[in-house]
């Protein structure tokens, strides 16, 4: 019987700054604690006062790793204020640029931050010096990830192209062409990915989740649908706030989300895992079929397993794209006419690491009068902390090191983003973790 | 003289690219007339016209299909001569050697320029000077420009940001070109009046189907390039334009410009005479390769004039009065003419629409 | 051309010669210059700057080059050793009248911390003595502890028939040479003007003063010289950075005779 | 090149959105050999070691916005040799400095329901209003190649060529057509650091001057430009209220136009 604590003051290869406290007494987990502590920015705040067309570019600022998704949102809801419909190839390009969003963080999560975890590195540079070909094909992939944003968005971090009512400038048919083929590599190359990964050991830790995520009513959804979930949840957008309930958290500069209705203390869960659960007929049959060859059934309740699924979405994103790009034409013009009107709009889209809400109140004039974001880790928040629970209480016979380094992997299955988490949030005064190692 | 009728003209573009050429000339791209790679004549900008303020472009349709019935857009023909960003050479580093090499200029690339005006082919000449006929030869530059063939294009009208009469650098091409044409559009009928300028142009025409220009029809072409100097958007007086501004460094006029100039840049970049350039170091991280480039650069950047200790023309105002005075004045003793040709660039893409021929007005009015 | 550094000499803290040797032999032979001129010298993945060649033209084979560390290029190369490789382009620009000198007197006005391109001009004339008259140095600075080649000033000072003059417009306790700026010092000498050729560098400040001293003196505007600087990036007239007036100072430059810049001289932020 | 030990990098974030220094993992290609170069010994977004300092070279991200990150980046500068501040945040206190000047507690209470927690957060600076910095680079975000450039730069001893210009010189050299001239779109490129390539107006957008003020910036001259375009006052502020709304001469210009407006 002992008594042990686990702390991590700053945790790595994740998207932000975040520490971990696990304390346990008599071989029980006492307390867990996860603790997002990048400063808050307070961009609710700083919307106020912005014209309507400003949003997806502030917004976007919020988090560098998934700007797109930041940006769909925005426009997503602003248009459902304004009663707009972007559809045909503008709706297309913004799937497509949605593809790259999910491909590059996807990658990015795959080989840089997850995978080192599974094959005992500290880092994908370290990895590097044994695995060099698999880093540079997680590069790789990568950067044609990169180069489909770069080329719809102007560039990767932030993109300039994206605007309420569509594009301020399409590509033709004919600048896309030479991405196909580079997609068409990327594809091959994410289909090695699900193999690579689906060789890793994973633990055994199958969980009854809650998993919620967007269903679309044809495809694998990115930009729209109704909010599901595997309990019962099917709501429209528009209930998400009456739905989601939203708690402060005395350690953490993120807010912890729960469902309405259900018991006090229960987490639901976001992200890839969510969306394959509840969408796997939605997939490309390819993308099914490279998740049945890892062993993966049309369930899969090992958040572990998570990068096996992101894997699989990276399939998805590479057929996806090029389905897109094989049906595209020019759309006569690049954005369609919004007038501003008194109006509110939410919208919900699928980052890479699961829904991402927004809702803009806009008076006559255009100008937003209030706005209202939830990011997807501050959603996953509880959930991550209940995982940690539970699994710290099914290995406590492991060594410190060794658990710690398997809390924090289990932190990544989520692949939190903690400067999307805490955007917002109240401050905690004396709450900054100690990073330096001097 | 010759003339081509309107639909054998892509004969041309089919005998220029049988040479080995590859013709460039006037596209509408982003709501304006640039310079890029044509393919047939129906990449021009056939049936547009453009209408020119200070700081104020703007394409417009006209009633009929003319070819080249514009004037001249923000880019020059500089852009091929003379590329924005070059590499002039790299250097490995082996052990403590260092070796150098060199830029190849025998694939140098063969352009045909379609379309270039007669303050164009005054701006190529005066670039010329600058790189060709000193003590130094910039030797890319060469390369391009013996490759190169022109098709001048004499102008059907005047822009309002004009003033090439005033310049004596057109609207009349007299020189410098291979061909050039007179598009006319009369009475129905729709021919290019060509002059031969070079032997090769010559002998080019001799591929295009064409017939020898008859009197009315040369007469046509010539009333209508004399209406186009009539037509002059802006004028300067040039008469000792020079010694008026050696006189006046000191004229409070600068600090009245110095007021509303950017120091943007935007008028050295589009003047088809600037031809100022910097040079960056680019290194890799294998720290073995270094690279230099030249680009084009511009006397309102602070970097221009720097010398250890701060820039020698840290004022925005000296900034101007350096690209006013080199333009007017300072050219001349260096490449014995004005720097300026008359395009009105610098006028319709000042942002702020800055125009130096009210400028050196000001100064004359007022000077010394 | 790649240039190997055969020898490197401490000057004074943050001022360094390095003695360059072109490995082309073939150029080697053809490198030809005279005194004034500079080179355009590179450091590998730093960049290229002018400084001037200060060593004497009867041996081309070995390049003197002066140089003070200011700023990333001048510090690189104060940091190379022997044996490292350089990028060397030149020579170029006009040089000091020194033939026209021959027989006269020569007066050097330099001021502040850098004024390699006289040091060319003075070390000539060392070299060949008997064919100059009275050579007469003035040095201005503004604190003693500027004064960076002693030495140097010693040995020229010691020369036959050579008179250096220091003046230091800020002085401490132990300065034993005169006080304010260096053209105060033209008065208490006595310089005859119509023998006299002046060859000057500095700041631009100092040489403005300089040159009217000189001119109330007497001496005529086409007697005096100046080395002018300006930003460089391709030294051959391309790059249009170092434009004076209707001059370029990489070709026209960066020696000048006053009487042709005399009408650009005075004007600010030119 | 003497083969010396390796240089030691640190990548330090501090208030932002993690995009600058993503862009570090964005350089695809080079980044490999990046490492080949210089030792990661502080990069937490990509790795779980971390070497003890001193550091050769800290890249420093975001701002500084509570009174725990005002004393790490003073710790930060005690272990770097060279100290680079890189993205809009670190230089000139980001979107998030859009707070600063205003009462910041009435500005939070909007949204919060316990404004006393935050009173700490009145305003978000640049790192060099905290300690001395020893190169900026511009941009929100950074460009990588620039980025890249810092690095060799660094590597080289050279000092990094990032013009401090207008936009609008990219925008020319690029062959783009200017946005304000020909179709009279309000465009901040002329008072705006160059560095991105001028990526709006190649996207038929005015610039939005996410790489803040240039070396000389003209904004008043600018800003009775865009009036002319039917730019209001209100707009004018916001224009230059945004990314770099702290960097001095997009601060004062917005300034200017509240004044008017009231
Ligand atoms: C004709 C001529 C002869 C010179 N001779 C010598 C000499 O013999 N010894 C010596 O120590 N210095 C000499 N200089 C000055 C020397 O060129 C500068 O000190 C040097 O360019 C500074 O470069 P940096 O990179 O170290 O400095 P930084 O301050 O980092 O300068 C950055 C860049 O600006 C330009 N630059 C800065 N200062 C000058 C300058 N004064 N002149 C021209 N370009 C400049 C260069 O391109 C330089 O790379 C001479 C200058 C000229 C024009
Ligand atoms: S004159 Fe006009 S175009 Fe030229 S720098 Fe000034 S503002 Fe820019
Ligand atoms: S579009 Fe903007 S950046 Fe480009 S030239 Fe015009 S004003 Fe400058
Ligand atoms: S054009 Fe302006 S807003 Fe757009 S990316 Fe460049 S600096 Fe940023």
């Amino acid at each position: 019987m002992t008594d042990k604590t686990i702390k991590i003051d700053a945790l790595a290869r994740v998207e932000g700054e975040g520490a971990l406290y696990i304390t346990m007494k008599d071989d029980r987990v006492e307390k867990v604690q996860l603790k997002l502590y990048d400063p808050p920015r307070l961009f609710e705040s700083l919307l106020r006062g912005r014209q309507f067309s400003e949003a997806p570019d502030i917004t976007s600022r919020i988090c560098g790793i998934c700007p797109v998704a930041y940006q769909m949102s925005a426009v997503h809801a602003i248009e459902r204020a304004f009663g707009v419909q972007v559809t045909g190839p503008l709706r297309a390009l913004r799937r497509l640029l949605y593809c790259g969003e999910w491909l590059e963080s996807h990658a990015l999560h795959v080989y840089l931050l997850h995978a080192p975890d599974f094959l005992g590195y500290e880092s994908a540079i370290d990895m590097a010096k044994d695995h060099r070909e698999t880093v540079e094909r997680g590069l790789q992939l990568k950067k044609t990830a990169n180069a489909l944003i770069t080329l719809l968005g102007g560039r990767a971090i932030h993109p300039i192209n994206v605007r309420v009512g569509g594009f301020y400038r399409v590509p033709s048919k004919e600048e896309l062409k030479p991405l196909a083929e580079r997609l068409r590599w990327a594809r091959d190359a994410a289909l090695e990915t699900v193999r690579w990964v689906a060789a890793f050991p994973f633990p055994d830790f199958e969980q009854e989740y809650e998993f919620v995520s967007l269903r679309h009513p044809e495809e694998y959804p990115f930009n729209e649908g109704r909010l599901v979930s595997n309990r019962g949840l099917d709501i429209d957008i528009d209930a998400f706030e009456e739905t989601v309930i939203e708690e402060q958290v005395p350690y953490s500069n993120a807010l912890h989300a729960r469902l309405r209705g259900r018991q006090d203390g229960d987490a639901y869960f976001v992200g890839p895992l969510a969306r394959y659960n509840l969408n796997f007929d939605r997939l490309s049959p390819l993308a099914q079929e490279a998740a049945r060859s890892a062993g993966l059934s049309s369930t899969c309740r090992n958040p572990f397993r998570s990068i096996i699924v992101r894997s699989v979405e990276m399939v998805y994103a590479c057929d996806e794209a090029l389905r897109l790009i094989a049906g595209y034409e020019a759309p006569p013009v690049p954005a369609l006419d919004v007038r501003p009107r008194e109006a509110t709009g939410a919208a919900c889209t699928e980052a890479p690491r699961g829904i991402l809400y927004h809702r803009y109140r806009i008076d006559a004039d255009g100008l937003i009068r209030e706005a209202a974001i939830v990011p997807p880790t501050s959603q996953n928040q509880r959930m991550i902390e209940t995982d940690l629970r539970r699994f710290v209480q099914q290995h406590v016979r492991l060594s410190k090191e060794a658990l710690t380094r398997r809390c924090e992997q289990a932190i990544r299955n989520y692949d939190p983003c903690i400067s999307c988490a805490t955007h917002f949030l109240t401050l905690q005064i004396g709450s900054g973790g100690e990073t330096i190692t001097a | 003289m010759k003339v081509i009728d309107r639909p054998a003209l892509d004969q041309l573009l089919t005998a220029l690219r049988r040479r080995g050429y590859r013709p460039v000339g006037p596209t509408v791209r982003d709501g304006a007339i640039i310079y890029d790679e044509i393919r047939t004549t129906a990449d021009l900008p056939v049936g547009w016209t453009d209408e020119q303020e200070a700081g104020v472009y703007r394409l417009k349709r006209r009633d009929d299909q003319a070819l080249f019935g514009y004037v001249v857009g923000p880019h020059s023909w500089k852009r091929f001569l003379h590329p924005p960003a070059r590499r002039l050479w790299q250097a490995e580093r082996e052990g403590s050697a260092v070796r150098f090499i060199s830029e190849e200029e025998k694939d140098a690339p063969k352009f045909a320029f379609i379309g270039a005006r007669a303050c164009e082919l005054h701006a190529m000449a005066m670039q010329d000077k600058v790189f060709l006929e000193g003590a130094h030869v910039d030797a890319s530059y060469q390369s391009r420009r013996k490759n190169l063939f022109i098709v001048a294009v004499n102008c059907g009208q005047a822009g309002n940001t004009c003033f090439c009469v005033s310049m004596q650098a057109g609207p009349k091409a007299t020189a410098g070109f291979d061909l050039a044409l007179t598009e006319v559009l009369e009475g129905g009928r729709h021919y290019f009046v060509v002059e031969e300028g070079s032997a090769e142009g010559s002998a080019l025409l001799r591929e295009v189907e064409s017939r020898p220009a008859e009197g009315a029809e040369t007469e046509t072409a010539d009333r209508i390039v004399a209406k186009t100097a009539d037509q002059m958007g802006r004028t300067m007086e040039t008469a000792g334009l020079k010694e008026l501004l050696y006189q006046n460094y000191e004229h409070p006029r600068w600090d009245d410009v110095a007021a509303r100039c950017l120091t943007c840049g935007n008028c050295t970049m589009v003047c088809p005479t600037c031809f100022c350039t910097t040079v960056e170091e680019v290194t890799d991280l294998s720290g073995e390769h270094a690279e230099r480039w030249q680009k084009w650069d511009s006397c309102f950047t602070i970097d221009f004039s720097y010398i250890h200790g701060g820039s020698v023309r840290p004022s925005p105002k000296a900034r101007y009065r350096q690209w006013l005075t080199h333009k007017l004045a300072t050219w001349h003793d260096q490449f014995g003419s004005s720097g300026c040709v008359g395009c009105g660039r610098c006028i319709t893409w000042c942002p702020v629409g800055i125009d130096l021929t009210e400028e050196v007005k000001a100064i004359k009015d007022s000077g010394k | 051309m790649a240039a190997e550094v055969v020898e490197k000499r401490r000057e004074a803290p943050q001022i360094w010669t390095l003695r360059l040797r072109l490995q082309d032999q073939a150029l080697r032979r053809r490198f030809q210059f005279r005194p004034g001129q500079f080179n355009m010298v590179y450091d590998f993945g730093v960049g290229e700057v002018p400084i001037s060649i200060v060593s004497d033209p009867v041996d081309p084979d070995l390049l003197d080059h002066t140089i003070r560390a200011v700023g990333a290029v001048s510090h690189r190369l104060c940091e190379l050793d022997r044996g490292d490789v350089v990028g060397v382009r030149g020579p170029y620009g006009s040089w000091w009248p020194l033939d026209e000198a021959r027989g006269r007197d020569v007066v050097i006005v330099t001021g502040g911390l850098g004024c390699a391109p006289v040091v060319a001009a003075i070390n000539y004339i060392m070299m060949r003595r008997e064919a100059y008259g009275e050579l007469n140095i003035f040095h201005g600075i503004k604190t003693p502890r500027d004064l960076l080649y002693r030495e140097r000033f010693r040995a020229w000072q010691a020369a036959p028939n050579t008179n250096v003059y220091l003046s230091a417009d800020r002085p401490d306790r132990r300065w034993k040479h005169a006080v304010g700026v260096v053209t105060s010092l033209f008065r208490e000498v006595r310089l005859d003007p119509a023998r006299s050729i002046v060859m000057m560098c500095g700041p631009e400040v100092m040489m403005r003063s300089a040159v009217r001293e000189l001119l109330d003196k007497g001496v005529a505007a086409d007697r005096i010289y100046l080395s002018l600087e300006r930003n460089m990036k391709c030294a051959v007239g391309f790059c249009g950075h170092c434009q004076y007036g209707p001059m370029f100072i990489c070709k026209d430059g960066p020696v000048l005779r006053y009487d042709r810049i005399s009408r650009w001289f005075d004007i600010r932020e030119l | 090149m003497a083969r010396a030990p390796k240089p030691k990098l640190a990548v330090w974030k501090f208030a932002s959105c993690d995009g600058c220094q993503l862009s570090l993992l964005d350089c695809e290609d080079e980044l490999l050999a990046l490492t080949g170069r210089v030792e990661i010994a502080h990069f937490l977004e990509a790795s779980r070691a971390v070497v003890k300092g001193p550091y050769d070279l800290s890249l420093v991200e975001g701002s500084i916005s509570t009174p725990e990150d005002a004393e790490r980046i003073r710790r930060v500068r005690r272990l770097s040799k060279h100290l680079v501040t890189i993205g809009a945040c670190a230089t000139a206190g980001g979107i998030q400095a859009l707070r600063n000047g205003k009462e910041i507690k009435e500005f939070v209470s909007i949204v919060y329901a316990t404004p006393d927690y935050i009173s700490t957060l009145a305003t978000s600076t640049p790192i060099a209003a905290h300690v001395k910095v020893d190169f900026e680079l511009r941009g929100c975000p950074i460009d990588k190649r620039q980025l890249l450039e810092v690095i060799t730069a660094f590597l080289h001893g050279r000092h990094p060529q990032t013009p401090s210009h207008s936009v609008c010189m990219e925008c020319k050299r690029r062959g783009a057509v200017c946005v304000m001239v020909a179709k009279g779109t309000p465009c901040l490129g002329p008072v705006t650091h160059a560095g991105c390539g001028a990526l709006c107006p190649a996207y038929a957008r005015g610039c939005y001057g996410c790489f803040g003020p240039m070396e000389t910036p003209n904004t008043a001259s600018l800003s009775e430009q865009w009036e002319k375009l039917d730019v209001t006052d209100d707009e004018l502020v916001r224009a230059f209220r945004s990314f770099n709304a702290s960097a001095d001469a997009f601060r004062v210009e917005s300034e200017r136009h509240v004044r008017r407006q009231a």
